[in-house]
């Protein structure tokens, strides 16, 4: 068993390492048909996995790692629910990703190196969800980190690319500076990092400490899945080419966070606090995000944004003691959102622009990509019937009983996301054909993965039963009991919301032909209020304008003048006395009679 | 009588060297040195030391003032006639009477404070102090050839 | 004629020698006044010797009056020197050594 | 044995000389010989190293000058890594630096091997006079390095650099006479010294001569300002050699003399070094942001890192200690590979000036997927050796003061910062001048000096326990003796002596 899960986490590594050294020497069709297949194979690994193995949750010692006094890690792996749920998902989505990314990049000069960083990371989430140890899983968060850097800033010879590769890598490597001291703190706390160690003691923590400990966490996961306050990385990232925001910034990377913090729940419970704080971050955040979507006119800049208002979807779940409900919902998303991605992927394919002003009417041109796209919209929007639905509406039923104002918010962001949905919808394949010449309908190697994709965002709604039963043996998964036609009630609201949202978007930009375009909210809203600008006032123009005011005037006005300083003065001190050196003879002798008088007095003083 | 003489010395030193501090040229206070020495010798002799008193008198009184007030004329680059000259050897004829005078006085033992013998003196310089007698004659030829060097015209 | 008069002289001889040496700006009295401070310490000695070894004072006091005489030789020399060179033999003719 | 080690560079140099200056290819393979025959010497004394005797190994003694100046060496655990490291840099620096220096090959060669020697002797010696001895004469090959083969300015630089350390070290040798006066029959050997107990009044001054000879050497905070001169105006051999080898020494003299030496006036002084320990990790990565000269950069970034290590050894809680000697060790490594790489980018482009330079991913991938990797293993991704260091001493640090720690750890993100910006500046965005894009990548003698390093990031990334294991009981014996857990140490010592 430790083999097959080893395999699951070190075949995508092999296939980096061979593409790295010896992709020079493997043909275009070799390297289409390996780095698949790789990943394919952890696929099927973590299928019989998911079938066969049943004794939940045990621990496969691979080979030891740190091991420093009391303080021990080793290379091991956890296969419990959660962890085959979520290594399911990511080789699954990763697959398919991959498979897609064969037609879209197929003629990219770097493809080598774009395979690789694929593979790479594909290892490291892996890697990430399936560590039994929170130093694990840190190595696992910096190596999706560490490959979110590479693949945003692939085509690193354009400026935006790189610095947004950059900013990226900077933001998370500031989440992970929390999550850095969460460890630490916890090892002081506890003296062992084993989750299985800290959930069993988390109760016999102090709450202050857990608090604190759950917090730092939690900074650590808002940086990776880009909430409130480090989300700035996620809408740049879209320089990266599309399949990779498509697994990355949709489907996996973005959930690690929510994954960690189900993985440490039992922690988050103890402080109830921290749990507070989650849910309201989640629903502050998607709430955010949606306004901004409203008015995005960049394709991928719109999904990113709703990539952040769903994750913050799933952290209320979470946030509200459902853990089941959150982790569903990113189950689901990962199909819909990925699937989202990678339509508006071979949209851009096709018309080679990203600006949703410049599409229009591509609804004949290109029939599946339409509708595939369309099945992914209603998903999100949460229509009865595709998995958003379900899922989207288990959690806000659970925030519900939590507290009734994250019920009106979650509600009214539903609203928004259908309405951004269908405005994106509306405004690239409806109407009249603006600005692009010709378009073509993508090949059967990008369209296969999105059907399935689109068949997966139907039909996974409807196994959340079965999902919260396999969750239970984790101990902490329970869902409160809500009156059955309170139930309906909330669920007629929400449709109802999201249907009027649909109309309205119908009516705004198909009758009228045009959306908002001024007005004070317009500019507050395509600007992202400001946050891009405020944090580099706060913290980046500070930091850079203080260290060099501080390199001139402090490094090398203060410390070097006072060590060349100390160089001059005996150069001074030199000059000073060689008044004394008059040439004169006379001089001379007065300097030894006035000494030989003070030697006198100094010898006959004890005479006299 | 040994007093008043001493006393008499005593005062014409004090002079002889107010002169030599105070003179305007050079020449009279080189001069003025003469008086000053020849009394000194005088009061060697009457300590008793007469043949150092004769030496004093003869060494600096005589070569060393003498040639320094070569040198002095030298400098000044004129001969120097008139006055001075004459009241120059009026000065060195006064203190060379009185030394003379008082050598004789000395060797008739009434001032015989001190016994020296000149004999005892040559015992000591060519027995104990031979080395200190060569090393000193050594002394003055390196004196003696050095200034001849330091004279020699450069080429 | 006591001992103390006679340190009296001596001390009157080295001061005027020393002091000689300050006031005067020529050279040649400047050397002389070295003289005259060495020939108040010969006298220095010869009292202190009364009693013990007059004659090996005598002695000690030729001694040095040869090597006065010595120097007196090369210090007449140099003076010459100075002359020829530098046209004048006063105190402030060499300051080469100024720093 | 290990005399004969430290001999054979300095025997090297003097064959060496007889060789006419002509044959500059024999002169080049003869240097790098002699300097990989050192690197073996050293394996053979990794693997006959043994990992549970504390005390000093491999340890040989000689009558010398007497009264207690005697040659006395020997390696323990954390002696023997720092030689390893010094052993296997010397070489590739020597490797490096085949094309880059031009004239005058036999005397750099000559001078390379008299500071490896220097170096080594350091890192060996056991007995303080020794010890002094090689802590000078391993100035001056780098006085010439620096002096003779570097930029401009490099007579300022090497003059500041020379002075700066002199100065420092004389405080120390005063230090060394009073122990000498006041240890039992003279003598000057380390785990004698330990026993001795010193009055506070003239500990507080030994320590502060002590520890601002070794806080200029690694440097520490206010005495930093001398590094970013050097290394700029060094050639690439130097700085390797200087960034890679000399800054250890400063740890290596806090954690082998300073602290052992004067426990208490160490408490005494403790809060103070922390706060510029910490200074220096924050202040090195934000001086380091700014600079326009990549080799400037990294000499900042060498401040900002080693700031880390001493803040490891001062807190002397297990996990930080080892974690410190571990960055030791990273650090030298992967510094040592930022400068050999910023050497080849010279020879190519003549210019280290980041407006210069661009886009230079496109011509040289091989070195920019080099210079990716030794980024990332000085940011400290885990996975490769500088997270190991890090994570280990932030660990400890965080058991004993949490400010501390917690200040330290900011330096994770900044670091971060300041090399990604470097990678962009160099590798990423457009090329700026035509000429750069037909630059020749990587030949494979500089395939050849990167790959040892690069499988050493690997190799220290994912096994760590191979290393910690040689040195774990000798860091704890330092420690304790540190903490005062010893009593009278030279009885204990004497027996298990080999």
């Amino acid at each position: 068993m430790s083999f097959l899960l080893a395999l699951i986490v070190l075949a995508p590594a092999l296939g980096a390492l061979v593409l790295i050294l010896l992709g020079r020497f493997l043909g275009k069709r070799a390297v289409f048909w390996f780095s698949p297949a790789t990943v394919g194979i952890s696929f099927l690994a973590s299928l019989i996995a998911f079938t066969t193995f049943k004794n939940h949750p045990s621990v496969f010692y691979l080979f030891p790692w740190i091991s420093v006094g009391k303080f021990h890690v080793d290379f091991s792996l956890l296969w419990d629910p959660l962890s085959s749920i979520m290594a399911l998902t990511v080789s699954g989505v990763s697959f398919l990703i991959h498979i897609y990314s064969v037609g879209y990049m197929g003629e990219d000069p770097g493809f080598r190196r774009y395979f690789a960083y694929l593979n790479l990371f594909t290892f490291s989430m892996l890697l990430l969800v399936l560590a039994p140890n929170l130093p694990m899983m840190f190595v696992g968060w910096e190596g999706v980190g560490l490959c979110s850097y590479l693949l945003i800033g692939f085509w690193f010879d354009r400026d935006t690319a790189a610095d947004a590769g950059k900013k990226a890598f900077i933001v998370n490597r500031v989440g992970d500076f929390g999550f850095l001291l969460g460890i630490f703190l916890l090892f002081t706390l506890l003296g062992n990092l084993d989750f299985q160690y800290i959930n069993s003691r988390a109760a016999s923590l102090p709450t202050t400490a857990a608090t604190a400990a759950a917090l730092l966490l939690f900074l650590g996961a808002t940086g990776k899945s880009a909430q409130i306050p480090l989300y700035i990385w996620l809408p740049d990232a879209m320089e990266g080419p599309t399949p990779v925001s498509a697994l990355i910034h949709a489907a996996t990377m973005v959930t690690a966070g929510v994954y960690m913090v189900s993985r440490l729940f039992p922690l988050f419970a103890r402080s109830g606090l921290a749990l507070e704080v989650v849910a309201w971050v989640g629903i502050i955040t998607a709430a955010l995000a949606a306004t901004i979507a409203l008015v995005q006119n960049d394709i991928k800049k719109v999904l990113a944004y709703s990539t952040i208002s769903q994750i913050g979807y799933m952290f209320t779940g979470v946030g509200v003691g459902a853990v089941s409900a959150g982790m569903f919902h990113l189950f689901t998303h990962a199909f819909f959102k990925s699937l989202l991605f990678l339509a508006a992927g071979s949209v851009i394919h096709a018309v080679g622009t990203q600006d949703m002003r410049e599409m229009g009417g591509l609804r004949r041109k290109m029939p599946i990509t339409f509708w595939v796209f369309t099945i992914g919209a209603l998903a999100i929007s949460g229509i009865p019937g595709f998995a958003g639905f379900f899922s989207k509406d288990q959690i806000l039923a659970q925030a519900y009983l939590h507290s009734k104002t994250l019920w009106t918010v979650g509600v009214i962001t539903a609203g928004l996301t259908a309405f951004y949905m269908f405005r994106l919808i509306f405004m690239t394949f409806y109407g009249e054909p603006r600005g692009w010449k010709h378009a073509h309908e993508s090949p059967p190697v990008m369209a296969i993965p999105m059907e399935i994709l689109a068949l997966l965002s139907v039909i996974s709604g409807w196994f959340f039963s079965s999902f919260h039963q396999w969750l239970k043996p984790l101990g902490y998964i329970h869902l409160e009991e809500l009156a059955h036609e309170r139930e309906l009630i909330l669920m007629g609201v929400s449709v109802g919301l999201a249907l009027a949202a649909i109309v309205l978007a119908w009516w705004i930009y198909l009758k009228r032909k045009r959306g908002l375009r001024t007005g004070f909210l317009y500019t507050l809203l395509t600007n992202k209020y400001y946050v891009d600008e405020i944090y580099e006032a706060l913290f980046v123009v500070p930091y850079r304008e203080g260290a060099r005011a501080v390199s001139r005037y402090f490094d090398a006005g203060v410390i070097d003048r006072a060590v060349l300083g100390s160089g001059k003065l005996t150069l001074e001190g030199g000059r000073l006395l060689s008044f004394l050196q008059t040439g004169l003879l006379k001089d001379y002798a007065l300097w030894m009679a006035a000494g030989i008088v003070i030697a006198l007095f100094v010898a006959l003083r004890g005479l006299l | 009588m040994l007093d008043l003489a001493f006393w008499l010395l005593f005062l014409l030193i004090a002079a002889g060297l107010g002169i030599f501090l105070f003179a305007s040229e050079e020449d009279k206070s080189v001069v003025s040195l003469v008086a000053v020495f020849s009394a000194l010798g005088g009061v060697f002799a009457l300590m008793g030391y007469t043949f150092l008193g004769g030496i004093y008198v003869l060494l600096y009184a005589g070569a060393v003032v003498v040639a320094f007030l070569m040198v002095a004329w030298l400098v000044s680059g004129r001969s120097r006639e008139g006055r001075s000259i004459k009241w120059a050897f009026f000065l060195i004829f006064i203190s060379l009477g009185t030394e003379l005078s008082l050598i004789f006085l000395g060797s008739r033992s009434v001032f015989r404070r001190v016994s020296t013998s000149v004999s005892a003196l040559g015992e000591l310089f060519l027995g104990k102090y031979l080395y200190v007698f060569e090393l000193t004659s050594l002394l003055i030829l390196t004196a003696v050839v050095s200034s001849l060097v330091l004279m020699r015209r450069r080429s | 004629m006591s001992s103390t008069a006679l340190f009296l002289l001596s001390a009157l001889l080295i001061s005027a020698g020393i002091a000689g040496f300050f006031v005067r700006k020529d050279l040649l009295t400047m050397l002389l006044s070295g003289e005259v401070a060495l020939s108040g310490a010969n006298l220095a000695l010869l009292v202190f010797a009364t009693r013990s070894s007059p004659t090996e004072a005598q002695a000690a006091v030729i001694a040095i009056l040869t090597v006065a005489a010595a120097e007196v030789a090369v210090a007449l020399a140099a003076i010459a020197v100075a002359i020829r060179d530098k046209g004048k033999a006063t105190e402030d003719i060499a300051s080469e050594m100024k720093g | 044995m290990t005399s004969v080690m430290i001999f054979l560079p300095v025997a090297g140099a003097i064959l060496l000389l007889f060789v006419p200056r002509e044959k500059t290819d024999f002169v080049k393979y003869f240097a790098l010989g002699v300097s990989s025959a050192v690197f073996f010497f050293s394996m053979w004394f990794f693997l006959n190293f043994n990992p549970y005797y504390p005390f000093p190994q491999f340890v040989e003694r000689a009558r010398w000058i007497g009264f207690g100046l005697n040659y006395h060496v020997g390696m323990d655990g954390i002696s023997l890594v720092l030689v390893v490291l010094t052993a296997l840099l010397s070489p590739l620096a020597l490797a490096s630096s085949f094309r880059y220096i031009k004239e005058r090959e036999k005397e750099f060669y000559i001078m390379i091997l008299l500071l490896e020697t220097g170096m080594l002797g350091v890192f060996v010696a056991q007995n303080l006079f020794l010890f002094y001895i090689f802590w000078e004469a391993m100035l001056i090959p780098m006085y010439f390095l620096i002096g003779m083969w570097g930029g401009e300015r490099r007579l300022y630089a090497t003059v500041k650099f020379v002075l700066y350390t002199m100065v420092g070290s004389l405080l120390m040798l005063v230090g060394i006479f009073y122990l000498w006066k006041h240890s039992p029959h003279h003598s000057l050997y380390f785990y004698q010294l330990y026993s001795l107990s010193i009055p506070w009044g003239s500990q507080i001054l030994l320590f502060l001569a002590f520890a601002l000879a070794f806080a200029i050497k690694v440097p520490l905070f206010p005495f930093h300002t001398w590094l970013p001169d050097a290394h700029t105006e060094a050639p690439t051999a130097g700085s390797v050699l200087l960034a890679g080898v000399l800054l250890k020494m400063g740890g290596y003299g806090f954690l082998r003399l300073a602290m052992p030496l004067f426990p208490q006036a160490f408490k005494f002084f403790l809060p103070y070094l922390l706060a510029l320990a910490v200074i220096s990790i924050i202040y090195g990565a934000a001086m380091a942001f700014v600079q326009e000269d990549a080799k400037r950069l990294v000499a900042y970034s060498s401040v900002s890192h080693l700031g880390v290590v001493m803040l490891g050894i001062f807190l002397l809680s297990l996990r930080s200690y080892m974690g410190g000697i571990y960055q030791m060790l990273n650090h030298g490594l992967s510094t040592g590979a930022l400068f050999l790489l910023i050497g080849m980018l010279y020879e190519r482009t003549h210019t280290r000036d980041m407006k210069k330079l661009g886009g230079l991913a496109r011509p040289l991938p091989v070195l920019a997927a080099f210079l990716m990797i030794t980024v990332f293993s000085s940011i400290g991704l885990p996975g490769l050796n500088g997270f190991v260091g890090e994570f280990l001493v932030f660990l400890g640090s965080f058991e004993v003061n949490k400010t501390a720690a917690a200040l330290a750890a900011l330096g994770v993100i900044l670091s971060a910062v300041y090399l990604l910006r470097m990678y962009q500046r160099v590798m990423q965005g457009r090329v700026k001048n035509e000429v750069f894009l037909k630059l020749p990548d990587m030949n494979l003698r500089e395939v050849l000096i990167m790959v040892p390093l690069v499988i050493l990031f690997l190799w220290m990334g994912l096994s760590p326990n191979f290393f910690l294991k040689k040195f774990e009981k000798s860091a704890r014996l330092m420690m304790e003796i540190t903490q005062q857990k010893y009593k009278t140490l030279y009885l204990f010592e004497n027996g298990g002596e080999r």
